[in-house]
């Protein structure tokens, strides 16, 4: 599993070119609340940055035909683009392998909101109101068969969603060891 | 010289004016008979030199096989974006440094470029950096052009760490760019501390707009997609945000059921550039040639392999050997034109060594993915033509 | 992603299909809510970043105070020829190689190609080099722009003069461009051995027209004429040729009635790039930029005045620092808003010292001319201004 | 004087990475007569390269006229481009200082030959006769003050010249110190 200790915590190091320099050299303006509040839009898995507002599978229905069934297809496995529900009762061994998706690969639920957020639709980025986005994360992550049609996503509930796959991540082992990895 | 420059605008005036193409000249059976073209603005190149990355829908490959030395040309280096390429007005442009730090500030352009700064010359890879081709008509670009080198400038981000006060337990930070795809990568702080830097210059100009115009996250031998470009936000936290790119891309299977996550670093690698398909080459004296890297520090050698890996050569290296850098090794070789496989790998100073692919797709319990870099065969045959082979 | 990319193409199809430059778009309010421009063959400029050389009838100069590092793009390394830049068709291309040879030997640009070859960064200056204006509103293009670094690739001469036997009792070799000047020079045969390029490579990619394509002679630390473009011939002799070059064009008046003739080497030299007019400045820190470079060897060292040469401090080198090339150097520095005189001099590996502009025609018998390399000193107005001055 | 001890002559080293190089590679293919015919028409101090053919200074006076006077004057004097000929009689100094040319500055008149036959007109070079180059050789030495009007310039004749500056050249002194020469 992946946690913070999974890199080196850096000490705040001291560079030796720096020792004559000023404490700040004073470049740059404060940043203001107006700023944060139209850029700092980010979801972390423990909930932080995720606003106001719900949304349930049932919403996000019509939502998602309307706006992202074109590119992602009728049920989100048709595409053209990338794939988003899991197919079921796959066989064939390389198409199994490839059917990395939402629902059994993704690590946290939250991940869902903030990409829908910032880069959905496509051709239309950042034109989502945050109850559609809501709604959109519930419809996919029901269709992945993670949640129920009508359980509501909201700041609280969705940080608690448990992802199947979450457990198969690991830290990179490669560094410790000149052999191939 | 007047009247010279009256003559000369007579014949060129055109170009002399308005910086016309030199792609609209002929070249003249003598040219020592013609008067030339008067100096100008802006450079061309040759219109006999036709080089051009190689696009997809989603990346763009830098003709490694048509280049010299380790210097990519700005307007050939490997584009790879998510959304598109965004155009961004330098004057509105802002980078906001906030979350776990004493001073949240926001830096214009002009900000940035008066901190103390910093070059230096390294490599960029995209970590799906691979293909393979069965007929064996591929290219070095279509294999791994997307690899690119630049000198770049910019002001290091331990320094701006410094300036904003970053508090000693952050352990991670977010980097978000301000392209349509609003990319969002986390990074362990102690990279920023380390090496990291905010470049806005490439090969002596501003940054390209394809690389990140006008700033781009640079982290030495790091994937490239970590290197987050149009970069307008810095968060710093205690924890990675494991975005889309973190978990749904960039990870990759190593068998056991287990995904590696988080995998910055780029393994050591090289790849023969010549003779490379599509060359066609003579039985004779060949230098063969190529370029080697590794994400891990300096290139320790490069090995040359001319039967088909059954014994290996060192190469020669350029000097200088830059840390994180593209170098171009050499070997000379004679070839007898019986059909053979020649093949490079590289060692860094980690003493790790560049694998086959049947050995990388072992180590990764069968599985394909990002961080690919075999060892790349080019198979001889007796009419000169060398085809890819994959080890 | 084929409907992505149809959407794509639907709004910036032309710039994929036809590479349209970048400057024919507009940047939006807001970039991240607009898909941005696909991958393409050939990357573009900003349109907000606007860089050229500065032409005159007979040179055009690098715009150096707007440049960063040490690679100078292609596009915008100084020009400066006798008779124009010649259009030359690669394929009909020769070099022929005679006189006091064993074996008088043609070869093509794919011959050339096929010999060991070598890269290196090194610099380029016209001995022309110099400058200067009375009202200081005059910037480093102006001053001291016809120099230029990239990454050259070649074969070295000393290689082809092995190939075709040089008589070891040639002394010296005259080199032919095939330009409409038909451009000679006379170079000592030791150079040859030593350190000449054949280049057919600039910065990775071929050669530029402005610059020899396809072929030029390359002899690092020596003066930008002597570097013979276009190359077309060498004849290997027993003494030097006194062309027209060499004897009414780059001699210069030394004093006593003497002039220096085959003064090859360029002396050490740096300039501050930044501040440097037409910048203006604040009071406060200040990081004082600029590049250095000698053709008799490394840069040992870099000192800074910022009290009009009273006291000098030594500056910061970036790494590496190579023999015969531009480095850039750094001094940061806290401005109190008072007028004052900043001013860089170079140190070389042989201590040579870049002198004042006093110094070097007191040496010279009072006259200018060629190989003027003076420190160059800015004053500092009360209102940020920074300006030119003589030393 | 420069001479051709000015400079080191050459050992015909070996580098330490050519040991286990074939004696040549066998890249390139013998020069032929007519590539030497066609590409060297250089001329050296001691006249080799001096092709057949003769001219004076009579002779040259129409062709200048025709070809050379619209940019260097009537006399070579007035240019627009390169002043050819001495400018008489000056008093001021840095109109004195400038007035380097042919007769007064260039070394060896063999140059004045070699240049002209490369590169000169401007505008259409490389298009004069042998004969011509002479003559014109002989009007610019004639006008300059050096030759006679009716002197033959020939392959025998113009290595002789011995030009009033030659006395002045002196090699590189600088690289044997660091002091600023
Ligand atoms: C115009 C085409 C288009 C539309 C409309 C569109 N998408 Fe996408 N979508 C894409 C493309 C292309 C990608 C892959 C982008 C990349 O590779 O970075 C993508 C990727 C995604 C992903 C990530 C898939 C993965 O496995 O990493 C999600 C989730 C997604 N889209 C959801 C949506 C939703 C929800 C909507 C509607 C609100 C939508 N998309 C509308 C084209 C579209
Ligand atoms: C169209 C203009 C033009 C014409 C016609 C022309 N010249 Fe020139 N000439 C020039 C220019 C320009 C230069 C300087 C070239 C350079 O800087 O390399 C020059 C240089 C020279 C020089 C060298 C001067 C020096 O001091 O180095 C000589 C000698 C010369 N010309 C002779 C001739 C003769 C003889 C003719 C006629 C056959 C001729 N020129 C016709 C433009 C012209
Ligand atoms: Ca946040
Ligand atoms: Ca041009
Ligand atoms: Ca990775
Ligand atoms: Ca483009
Ligand atoms: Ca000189
Ligand atoms: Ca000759
Ligand atoms: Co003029
Ligand atoms: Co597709």
């Amino acid at each position: 599993l992946i946690t913070s200790g999974s890199f080196p915590r850096p000490v705040n190091q001291t560079r030796p070119d720096t020792l004559a320099w000023p404490k700040t050299f004073g470049f740059g303006k404060p940043v203001t609340t107006q700023q944060l509040t139209r850029l700092d839009t980010d979801v972390r898995p423990d909930g932080k940055g995720l606003p106001a507002g719900s949304g349930t599978a049932r919403q996000g229905k019509p939502i998602y035909a309307a706006k992202c069934a074109s590119c992602h297809g009728p049920t989100g496995v048709e595409g053209p683009n990338d794939q988003l529900v899991i197919i079921k009762g796959l066989t064939d061994p390389a198409a199994k392998a490839k059917n990395k998706v939402i629902g059994n690969y993704w690590p946290y639920a939250t991940t869902v909101f903030d990409y829908i957020k910032r880069a959905m639709p496509f051709n239309q980025p950042g034109s989502l109101s945050d109850p559609e986005v809501y709604s959109l994360t519930a419809f996919l992550l029901h269709a992945n068969g993670i949640i129920k049609e009508t359980d509501v996503m909201n700041a609280q509930t969705l940080p608690n969603i448990q992802m199947p796959n979450r457990g198969s991540f690991v830290p990179d082992d490669r560094l410790s060891t000149p052999a191939v990895r | 010289a007047t009247a010279a420059v009256v003559l000369a605008q007579t014949a060129h005036g055109k170009a002399f004016q308005a910086g016309i193409s030199r792609s609209e000249w002929v070249s003249p059976e003598d040219p020592t008979k013609v008067l030339g073209v008067p100096p100008g603005l802006v450079g061309t190149r040759s219109p006999h030199v036709r080089l051009a990355k190689l696009p997809s829908e989603i990346s763009s490959r830098t003709p490694l096989q048509d280049l010299f030395g380790t210097i990519t040309p700005s307007d050939l280096h490997f584009e790879r974006h998510h959304n598109g390429v965004p155009a961004i007005d330098p004057a509105r442009y802002e980078l906001v440094i906030h979350g776990m730090v004493a001073r949240p500030t926001t830096f214009t352009l002009a900000d940035l470029k008066r901190f103390p700064s910093v070059s230096r010359i390294c490599f960029l890879e995209c970590s799906g950096n691979y293909r393979g081709q069965d007929d064996g008509k591929i290219a070095p670009q279509q294999i791994c052009g997307l690899t690119s080198q630049s000198e770049w400038t910019g002001v290091k981000l331990s320094t701006l760490f410094r300036e904003v006060g970053v508090d000693p337990k952050s352990t991670w930070f977010l980097a978000e760019g301000g392209d349509s795809a609003v990319m969002t990568r986390s990074i362990p702080t102690s990279k920023g501390w380390e090496d990291a830097i905010l470049a806005y210059a490439q090969n002596g100009e501003a940054v390209r707009p394809e690389q990140g115009y006008p700033v781009r996250l640079l982290l030495p031998g790091w994937e490239g997609n970590a290197n987050v470009k149009w970069l307008r936000r810095l968060e710093l936290s205690d924890q990675p945000y494991h975005t889309r790119q973190e978990t749904s891309k960039y990870t990759e299977a190593i068998g056991g059921g287990k995904i590696r996550q988080f995998s910055f670093v780029m393994d050591a690698r090289s790849i023969i550039t010549y003779p490379a398909y599509p060359a066609k080459v003579e039985k004779g004296w060949i230098e063969i040639r190529g370029i080697a890297w590794s994400g891990r520090g300096k290139i320790a050698r490069v090995e040359v392999s001319v039967n088909a890996g059954k014994t290996w050569q060192t190469a020669e290296l350029q000097e200088p050997v830059l840390d994180k850098a593209h170098v171009v090794f050499r070997y000379l070789w004679h070839w007898n034109g019986q059909p053979t496989e020649i093949m490079s790998r590289a060692v860094d100073e980690t003493d790790y060594t560049q694998p086959t692919l049947k050995e990388l797709v072992a180590a990764r319990g069968g599985n394909m993915g990002y961080h690919l870099n075999p060892i790349t065969a080019w198979s001889l045959q007796p009419d000169g033509q060398v085809l890819f082979k994959a080890t």
